[in-house]
């Protein structure tokens, strides 16, 4: 019978929302229902899911709807799982509607088991077997343990390929991925199977055999079995070789829009030559890419072998179909929260509202990632919706810090702790010039340097800029002669662009050089022997026949000293020829070229540079130097690389200057030179000074002829000694210092190699390495050790390993290195560390 | 093992009361992440209690002011979910555009003077799209105002980006590239304030490309739209400020190949100071 | 002169609009659809939002102010028909001249 | 620190590890009369390379290539030959010719007195069961789920017969039964199908087990060990399904039983015998009324074909066991290691002498006596 | 450092611009030119109320759900000699549990109607009644959002029997049935079903919500007429605890010190809205509380500081206090 709902009331609500009960119910107050709409509302309200048992009656005319809602999943608990995360399975579970808080249903359970079972058949663990609880908890909810024994992983016992003639199992084997189980198996698991790893491997078998000329391969049927206790695992494939194909013909038709040569420039199928599928897909996205450089981004070339009947030769025949022209209709840049629009897009070598060009679009990718400001750019060209010649071209960049405000704090070995502020931005304020602004301090450097450069001074990338400078080393800490040196000065310096990769540079320099030599400064600097200042009388004492000296007669200031006494140097110091001040105005022009493709950490291309610095005439000192530095990069295998890398230099004086001035000296040894040695320590060595012996006067007769105690009531006086009308003169024994020399020849080959376990390779780079390189000075005082004019078995080699990990901090890198030829005056250090600064 | 050093374990039978005092106590002294962890247990523990939902909303307000802005978002996905028709779900979905809106902006960057149109819009439009959510859905909701001047002051910027680029392809000297974008504005961000240098750009280009004819008719809309637009002098017609030639140079930049004081670019930037 | 600085600087050239040869000009017959000259000349770059009726084909490639290729093409439709079609290649069938004069190629002077 | 422990502690209880050998009262003697080498005997790809007797001879054959006739009294080798190929399937037999499958897909047919290589015919999938002929026509089963007629004289394929294969099977096939003019042959879909063994024709077809659950492990449905015929019943037996008798003229299934056998059945003394995965030998009356008895002592030790000998039924354990159980009850009488690393291959039974043929190659012979 | 910091300065504080961001009409086209490609591609919908806030913007607290912090679910509130049960549960709870009422009591209901709310029983002889009485009961939303009150109506069979009378007849009887009706809504509550209609028709959002005024002043706007409204906004003083120094009910003030959480152990259930633990800034402060009848069933109650008020009283502690008496007004 029907009645008429005059109000519908709901009981046995607890979670569940009233609202909700009644949008399930397909009637509503008013309407008149029968037998079958209370059956059909008792079946949405079911549907929901929610409810286990639903009772609908007639209260009068009120529809009475009486539910028993399900439990509510309180906690799910999984033990016994090793081999996939816990919540890797809850995700899955997740997935399949069953997560903490949801509505627990008998179905669900059956659903979760399948998915966990599923997730361990895929990893190939067969007899995975999984039990599920259910413990019913209060205020109607349920909580769930699973118990899950993962079994092992079925490992391949046996690959069998049935009906290859022309090349052996062991031959065709080497192409799987899927291995039976070797003795590297529990590392690479290379023989669990999967099934994409084998359709990969299938794919690899057709296009080795097509490769080879058999057109007509193709592999019949593949069979997988697992032997009885489930552990192993045995793959077949019964293929059917075909004949062996040669080119006969090969053509282009359709649409070339270039003429035909330049197109079949790029044909890599030629007569005669064995069918390979590879050459023919080579041919097609080479000529893809050519049409694409002339605008024709949806160009498609399509090789079609044509067999002739009953023979073993094929026509290929390309046909090209370059699509309508197409054009870019606006570039859009993504991810660049830092960095400027126009930062971006000064870099573009193609227009927008212009046709578009496969290679400037590439081009224009690999110039960003040049910038060194992004460690990834990647670009994709969507066809805009309803045109089909028009495009948009959407970049996408990963900005990395290219330099840090802060205080960086670094150690080398060679300086010791780096403490300095610097704010070293390539991209300041995402503006895309680079600002510097160094305060280092060291053992044995303080420096401060503010630099600003603009290198997109002008829209083609003439850079403009300028830096000002104070250094004052004291390189008598850092294993070099005694000296200090103060500079300070400033640069302008501006740069072009000549060629895409290509730029040159000038830079116009004034700088103001104070050298103090200290004390026991090295012969080279200052001539030797010398006298000391501080001591001002001299005495004669003779010596006795015992060793002894007689006693002091008389002390006569030094003014007084007859020339003769003193020894003649054979050669002066440079500071005595040039004196120890000296301003100089340099002109510095250079040329340098790269093609790295990334900024950091680059793996292909090359990079050379060449720059000659000259002190102009008009300056204290007029020298020049002249140095190139070049590395190239040659992929090895799809994840080894070898970079080369060399670097020389060359200064010398000229005019009035004679030599190229020792502050200037190259120096070799250590990071970024010859690793092995300890850093700056190559090449020639500094003699070390003479200098008049003193003495202090055991007694004295002062001038009235009674003895005295020489050196007064305050201390003891020295005095300058001589024998038989010279002064005597002593070496020191401290060992010789490295000096540099102005001849520096260096290089180096490396083999970068991938890290096992590192995926991100823009980051941690390790390489093994054979260095090669000295100093040489072409002007060897006479006196000077391990100095050599330019001489090849004078070069020192050293090989090791290497590794630089770019940290927050900046790079750090450590090597370990054995040098092979040392000489006896070099000194080694096999390990080497520095935080804070690259090799 | 050693326990993790987790939030001093509630004992497990504190009533849901307390721990709901415990997280407002966190709130106020603006210790983000443990009001978090206390208000994601108290939903955990009493899942359907009478403070759940207020929970999740003030996890929502705790993720957004501890900068974790991906978290408020899942917070308040989860919030819009569960209570789909709930009075208080327009608060998720501001909080939502809020944290699309800030971004990943650190406390400084609300003090940098980095012009946000030069940068990424990506996150512009995201927070856009979101707000709208809220707007079109709640026009009564006291958050609305606020939302919606946010969306008009993001369309604005959104436009003033495209102008940014067509001054840079002006300087690059690809000028139908500039004039496209020019046109992009005046086509597309009808009502933003942009859309008056958007015309003078489309002048500009046409000017350049030789179309005068069509400039004629942009300028002449541009007059009439804004009379006071600084390409346009008193009597109507139009300031052209780039010309086939390049730029004038003064004597100095010429003698010294142009790396002395060049001529700055005009800017077609009508923003107002504010 | 019109360098801007040193000599030799590297400039890429710019490149804008849409490329038209006579060829494909020459199919152009009056009458035709929008849809029917936008699959013959391809997108215009230049559609203005004033002039829907007209299409302008202009391009132009420049290096610095040197101007290296200019040519312009301009098609107006009345109510969806092709009626005037004028520039560089006036098609035949508009009463351009059959080999219409080859593009001004010379690049001004340096 | 659960992580730490859980590596070390064995897996607890796994329910399918194979039971420990319990000591038993022997009944029987067990002696063994002589032992022969064969090649590298079953070789890596779990192939089940069968002996076969004719009369006095044994025939064998190794997975890298060796084939030997062996004298049954003394096991003295009566001729050897190397066929320069792998083998995957054998030793089929009839008249004076031996039929051999090679493991790249040959059916070879070499001459029963002397092994030389007669002719060889290229099949598309591994020969894994051995060939069978009857004079006119050899049957070969290849692992990719086909039926093969060749012509005995010259091996020119006549007819195949093609069956769907599952994604995930068990591994090897099972072993097609000539009998006179029809051919019977089990397949991996779970069905056993009869052919005209001269045309192909299909004469019945009757459907042992059918694949349920959801993963392809739950699906596999092999019918891959031996069948046993005997008059007009065939009996045959598949992996996670049943047991099953046949007419064999009607193709109608008289009986039927659950059980998960990879390894074959077999029949004598009125019983028929199959050996269940979870390691029961399991006796079914043949007359379908039930289950005589069942002996389960030897749990998941991954027991061979049973072969019935005098009156005990034999099967060989994964470590190379060979156990006796009573026909009667079932009751295990007597047990003697075999060794080889097992012994998969089905074992010859005449008489009370058993040959068993290793995994590792040796052809055993052995002789079963009852103990006084 | 007003140069760097300051409106005009270098590091200026940008984060307020967006209230300044301009809406433009769309340009006008002359009619010879074509304007239908003009469009917007970011459509900003428009808002009932677009009135920005003036001062520095402050990410807002989710508004709290339901107050009430006590306990029983049903209370019989009285205001003169008018009562009423006051019931926390929404309507569409209620209605059920009150038709189950009369149908337990066996007094025989004469007319239903959902959509009003209301249930009018039969003519019915009370033993200790000279006449016969019939009941109507009144449910509508309460003031709080998901409460709801319930109005008895007593008349006695003499006279016009017809309509009902403003007020009871008999009071004895009204409020004997008001007890019943509240003892058995007390004991019934938990799993009490819901119904359909009253759940609809009765909109269960309160009738109590904080709006901003023109000047950006916010205050509570309530859905009850001045006498009743006046009665529960004392009680909701005292609750929040404002000491009432003053009132002077025709000019519509109260005069209040807020005293602020007093200490006691366990902070209220409003103590999140005073940000520091010690001394409430607005402790101790005297404020004037004023209701104001928009029309004769809706007032608005605004709160400012007395005039010898020492603290200025921000936009947010005059929001946290408004929202604390809101939450108890019942």
């Amino acid at each position: 019978e029907t009645f008429q709902i005059s109000d519908i009331r709901v009981e046995g609500l607890q979670r569940i929302s009233a609202g909700s009960v009644f949008a399930a119910l397909p009637v509503g107050v008013g309407d008149t229902v029968d037998e079958y709409a209370i059956r059909a509302s008792a079946r949405s309200l079911f549907a929901t899911g929610n409810f286990d048992d639903i009772r609908i009656g007639r209260d009068g005319n009120v529809l009475v709807v009486v539910v028993a809602e399900r439990p509510s999943i309180s906690e799910i608990n999984i033990e016994g799982n090793k081999a996939i995360e816990t919540e890797a399975l809850l995700d899955g579970l997740k997935g399949a509607g069953l997560a903490v808080g949801q509505v627990f249903q008998r179905s669900t359970l059956e659903g979760m088991q399948m998915e966990l079972q599923r997730q361990y058949v895929q990893q190939g663990r067969y007899d995975a077997a999984i039990e599920t609880e259910v413990l019913p908890e209060p205020r109607n909810r349920v909580s769930i343990n699973i118990d899950v024994d993962e079994g092992t992983v079925a490992a391949i016992k046996h690959i069998n390929v049935v009906g290859n003639e022309v090349f052996s199992d062991d031959e065709l084997e080497e192409i799987f991925e899927l291995r039976t189980t070797g003795w590297l198996s529990f590392f690479t698991n290379d023989d669990k199977y999967s099934k994409e790893k084998l359709t990969g491997d299938l794919e690899s078998l057709t296009s080795y055999y097509m490769d080879r000329g058999y057109l007509q391969f193709r592999i019949d049927s593949t069979q997988v079995s697992v032997s009885p206790n489930k552990e192993e695992v045995y793959i077949t494939a019964n293929v059917t070789e075909g004949d062996k194909f040669t080119v006969g013909s090969v053509d282009l038709s359709g649409d070339l829009v270039l003429p035909e040569e330049d197109l079949r420039r790029f044909l890599l199928v030629a007569e005669g030559q064995t069918f390979s599928q590879q050459l023919v897909t080579s041919t097609e996205e080479y000529m893809t890419r050519r049409l694409g450089n002339e605008g024709y981004n949806f160009a498609k070339v399509t090789g079609i072998p044509e067999v002739e009947e009953g023979s073993n030769v094929v026509a290929m025949k390309f046909f090209v179909d370059p699509g309508k022209r197409t054009y870019v209709r606006r570039i859009t840049f993504k991810g660049n929260l830092k960095t400027a629009d126009d930062v971006l897009r000064r870099e573009m070598r193609q227009m927008e509202s212009a046709p578009a060009s496969a290679s400037a679009i590439e081009q224009s990718r690999v110039r960003l990632e040049r910038l060194g400001y992004f460690s990834r750019a990647t670009v994709e060209t969507p066809q805009v919706p309803g045109h089909d010649d028009l495009i948009d071209v959407e970049f996408e960049v990963e900005e990395q810090s290219s330099g840090s405000i802060g205080a960086s704090f670094g150690y080398a070995q060679d300086a010791g702790l780096i403490l300095g502020l610097n704010l070293q931005q390539d991209n300041f304020m995402g503006t895309g010039k680079r600002v510097g602004i160094n305060l280092n301090s060291s053992r044995y450097q303080d420096l401060y340097n503010f630099s600003y450069t603009n290198p997109y001074f002008t829209e083609d990338g003439v850079s403009r800029g300028f830096n000002v400078f104070y250094r004052s080393t004291d390189l008598s800490e850092v294993n070099v002669a005694s000296y200090t040196t103060d500079t300070f000065g400033g640069a302008l310096n501006f740069g072009y662009p000549i060629k895409e990769t290509q730029r040159l540079g000038f830079s116009f320099g004034l700088s103001d050089t104070e050298i103090t030599a200290g004390r026991f400064a090295v012969q080279e600097i200052k001539a030797s022997p010398r006298l000391l200042d501080g001591v001002d009388d001299w005495f004669e004492s003779t010596q006795q026949d015992d060793g002894s000296f007689s006693d002091v007669e008389s002390i006569i200031p030094i003014e007084d000293l007859p020339f003769e006494q003193l020894t003649i140097p054979e050669e002066p110091g440079f500071l005595d020829e040039n004196g120890d001040n000296f301003l100089n105005w340099t002109i510095t022009s250079s040329w340098s070229q790269s093609t790295l493709n990334r900024g950091r950490m680059a793996t292909r291309g090359t990079a050379n540079s060449v720059s000659l610095e000259v002190a102009m005439p008009g300056s204290d000192l007029e020298f020049y130097k002249l140095n190139y530095r070049g590395e190239i990069y040659f992929p090895v295998t799809a994840t080894w690389t070898l970079r080369l890398r060399g670097e020389l230099g060359y200064g010398d004086g000229y005019g009035d200057t004679t030599e190229l001035p020792f502050y200037e000296h190259f120096f070799a040894g250590g990071f970024g030179s010859v690793r092995g040695f300890e850093s700056n320590t190559l090449g020639p060595r500094s003699t070390a000074a003479e200098l008049y012996t003193t003495r202090q006067p055991v007694t004295g007769i002062d001038e009235d002829g009674n003895a005295v105690e020489v050196g007064g009531p305050n201390g003891r006086e020295f005095g300058y000694v001589s024998r038989d009308g010279k002064l005597l003169v002593e070496t020191l024994r401290d060992d010789p210092d490295p000096f540099g020399g102005n001849v520096l020849i260096e290089g180096s080959a490396e083999l970068l190699f991938p890290l096992p376990f590192i995926k991100d390779r823009s980051k941690l780079r390790s390489a093994f390495f054979v260095d090669v390189g000295n100093v040489f000075n072409t002007k060897c005082a006479s006196s000077q050790i391990n100095c050599f004019d330019v001489d090849a078995d004078e070069l020192r080699y050293s090989v090791g390993v290497g590794v630089t990990w770019i940290t927050g901090f900046g790079p750090m890198t450590f090597s370990l290195a054995k040098p092979l030829n040392a000489g006896p005056e070099d000194e080694e250090e096999a390990f080497q560390f520095t935080l804070g600064r690259g090799f | 093992c050693a326990g993790n050093d987790e939030l001093p374990d509630i004992a497990a039978d504190t009533g849901e009361q307390q721990i709901y005092e415990e997280a407002q106590r966190y709130l106020r002294s603006s210790n983000w992440d443990l009001a978090v962890r206390s208000l994601q247990l108290l939903e955990s523990r009493y899942p359907f209690g009478k403070y759940a939902e207020q929970a999740q909303l003030e996890i929502i307000y705790a993720h957004y002011n501890g900068y974790e802005h991906e978290a408020a978002v899942e917070a308040a996905d989860r919030f819009i979910r569960l209570h789909p028709a709930h009075p208080n779900v327009d608060y998720a979905y501001y909080m939502k555009g809020l944290a699309a809106y800030t971004g990943n902006d650190d406390i400084f960057s609300r003090f940098l003077p980095t012009d946000e149109s030069e940068r990424d819009v990506t996150q512009a439009k995201e927070a856009f799209a979101e707000f709208n959510q809220l707007v079109s859905r709640y026009p009564a909701s006291p958050y609305a105002p606020d939302a919606r001047a946010r969306m008009v002051h993001l369309r604005n910027l959104l436009a003033r980006h495209e102008i940014l680029v067509a001054n840079y392809y002006f300087r690059r000297g690809a000028y139908m590239a500039a004039t496209n974008r020019g046109r992009y504005v005046v086509e597309n961000f009808q009502r933003s304030p942009a859309v008056a240098d958007g015309l003078a750009v489309m002048a500009q280009g046409y000017i350049l490309l030789g179309l005068d004819d069509l400039a004629k008719d942009t300028i002449e809309v541009l007059a009439l739209n804004y009379p006071n637009h600084p390409n346009i002098d008193k009597n109507g017609n139009f300031k052209s400020v780039y010309t086939l030639d390049g730029l004038q140079r003064n004597w100095i930049n010429k003698a010294t190949f142009g790396l002395f004081f060049p001529p700055t670019p005009p800017q077609f930037d009508t923003r107002p100071k504010l | 002169c019109s360098a801007v600085g040193f000599p030799g600087v590297y400039r890429i050239d710019v490149e804008q609009g849409n490329i038209i040869t006579q060829e494909i000009a020459d199919q152009l017959q009056p009458g035709m659809s929008k849809r029917q000259v936008r699959f013959i000349l391809g997108t215009p770059l230049v559609e203005d939002t004033f002039n829907r009726d007209r299409w302008d084909y202009v391009y132009t490639r420049r290096n610095g102010l040197d101007v290296l290729a200019e040519e312009r093409l301009t098609v107006t439709f009345k109510d969806d028909s092709l009626v005037d079609v004028s520039g560089d290649y006036t098609p035949a069938a508009f009463g351009g001249s059959p080999e219409a004069e080859t593009s001004q190629d010379a690049g001004a002077a340096s | 620190c659960s992580t730490v422990q859980g590596w070390f502690e064995s897996d607890d209880e796994d329910p399918t590890a194979p039971v420990k050998l319990v000591d038993i009262e022997e009944k029987v003697k067990i002696r063994k009369l002589w032992s022969v080498g064969v090649g590298n005997g079953q070789g890596k790809g779990l192939y089940k390379l069968q002996p076969v007797m004719d009369g006095n001879t044994l025939y064998a054959a190794s997975a890298e290539g060796e084939v030997k006739a062996i004298d049954r009294n003394r096991g003295k080798t009566l001729w050897k030959t190397d066929l320069d190929t792998g083998l995957s399937g054998g030793v089929g037999h009839y008249g004076d010719a031996l039929f051999l499958g090679s493991s790249d897909g040959f059916v070879l047919k070499v001459s029963a007195d002397s092994g030389e290589l007669l002719w060889s015919t290229r099949l598309q999938g591994e020969v894994l069961a051995p060939p069978q002929g009857n004079g006119n026509v050899v049957i070969a089963q290849t692992y990719d789920g086909k039926l093969q007629g060749l012509d005995a004289e010259t091996g020119e394929k006549l007819w195949t017969y093609d069956s769907d294969v599952p994604v995930l099977t068990i591994r090897g096939t099972s072993t097609p039964i000539l009998n006179g003019n029809t051919a019977y042959a089990g397949f991996a879909n779970g069905r056993v199908v009869a052919f005209d063994a001269q045309t192909g024709g299909v004469l019945w077809e009757v459907r042992v087990a059918i694949s349920q659950g959801r993963s392809e492990i739950e699906r596999i449905v092999d019918v891959d060990g031996r069948m046993a015929l005997i008059g007009n019943e065939l009996y045959a037996a598949s992996y996670q399904g049943r047991v099953v008798a046949i007419d064999a003229t009607a193709g109608r299934k008289i009986w039927q039983k659950d059980v998960s056998s990879f390894s074959g059945v077999s029949q004598g003394f009125g019983n028929v015998y199959v050996t269940d995965e979870d390691g029961t030998i399991s006796a079914y009356l043949r007359n379908g009324q039930g289950l005589r008895w069942e002996q389960d002592a030897l749990g998941y030790r991954e027991l061979s074909r049973p072969t019935p000998v005098s009156s005990y039924v034999a099967v060989v354990d994964l470590e190379g066991y060979l156990h006796l159980v009573s026909q009667v009850d079932g009751e295990l009488v007597g047990r003697a290691k075999a060794g080889g690393g097992g012994a998969r291959a089905d074992m010859i039974a005449d008489g009370n002498l058993l040959y068993v043929f290793t995994n590792n190659g040796n052809l055993i012979a052995y002789e079963i006596t009852a103990r006084s | 450092c007003g140069y760097l910091f300051g409106d005009q300065g270098v590091f200026r504080d940008k984060s307020e611009d967006y209230k300044k961001a301009p809406d433009m009409p769309v340009i006008t086209v002359p009619e010879h030119k074509d304007s239908d490609a003009l469009q917007e591609i970011y459509p900003v919908p428009p808002v009932e109320n677009a009135l920005l806030a003036t001062e520095e913007f402050e990410v807002p607290r989710p508004t709290p759900l339901a107050a009430g912090a006590e306990d029983e679910i049903v209370r019989i509130q009285r205001l003169g000699e008018e009562s009423w049960i006051l019931v926390a549960e929404a309507p569409g709870q209620v209605w059920p549990q009150v038709r189950s009422f009369f149908a337990s009591a066996g007094i025989p209901v004469a007319r239903v109607d959902a959509r009003a709310g209301t249930m009018e029983t039969g003519w019915l002889a009370l033993e200790s009644a000279a006449m016969a009485s019939r009941f109507k009961v009144r449910i509508e939303q309460g003031v709080q959002r998901g409460n709801s009150e319930l109005h008895v109506l007593q008349q006695n069979q003499v006279g016009d029997v017809d309509n009902w009378p403003g007020s009871s007849d008999n009071v004895e009887q009204e409020s004997e049935i008001l007890q019943a009706l509240a003892q058995y809504i007390a004991n019934s509550a938990g799993t009490a079903p819901v119904s359909m209609v009253a759940e609809q028709a009765i909109n269960a959002s309160g009738k109590i919500s904080i709006q901003e005024s023109s000047t950006g002043e916010s205050y509570i706007q309530l859905a009850l007429p001045f006498d009743r409204a006046w009665a529960s906004l004392g009680r909701g003083l005292e609750k929040s605890t404002f000491e009432i120094t003053d009132r002077d009910r025709s000019s519509g003030i109260y005069y209040a010190t807020f005293l602020g959480p007093q200490g006691e152990d366990d902070d209220g259930w409003f103590d999140w809205l005073f940000d520091s633990e010690e001394e409430h800034p607005q402790a101790g402060q005297p404020f004037i509380v004023s209701v104001k009848a928009d029309d004769e069933s809706n007032v608005a109650i605004f709160l400012k500081p007395a005039a010898e008020a020492t603290a200025p009283l921000e936009k947010r502690d005059r929001q946290a206090l408004l929202t604390l008496i809101k939450g108890n007004i019942n």
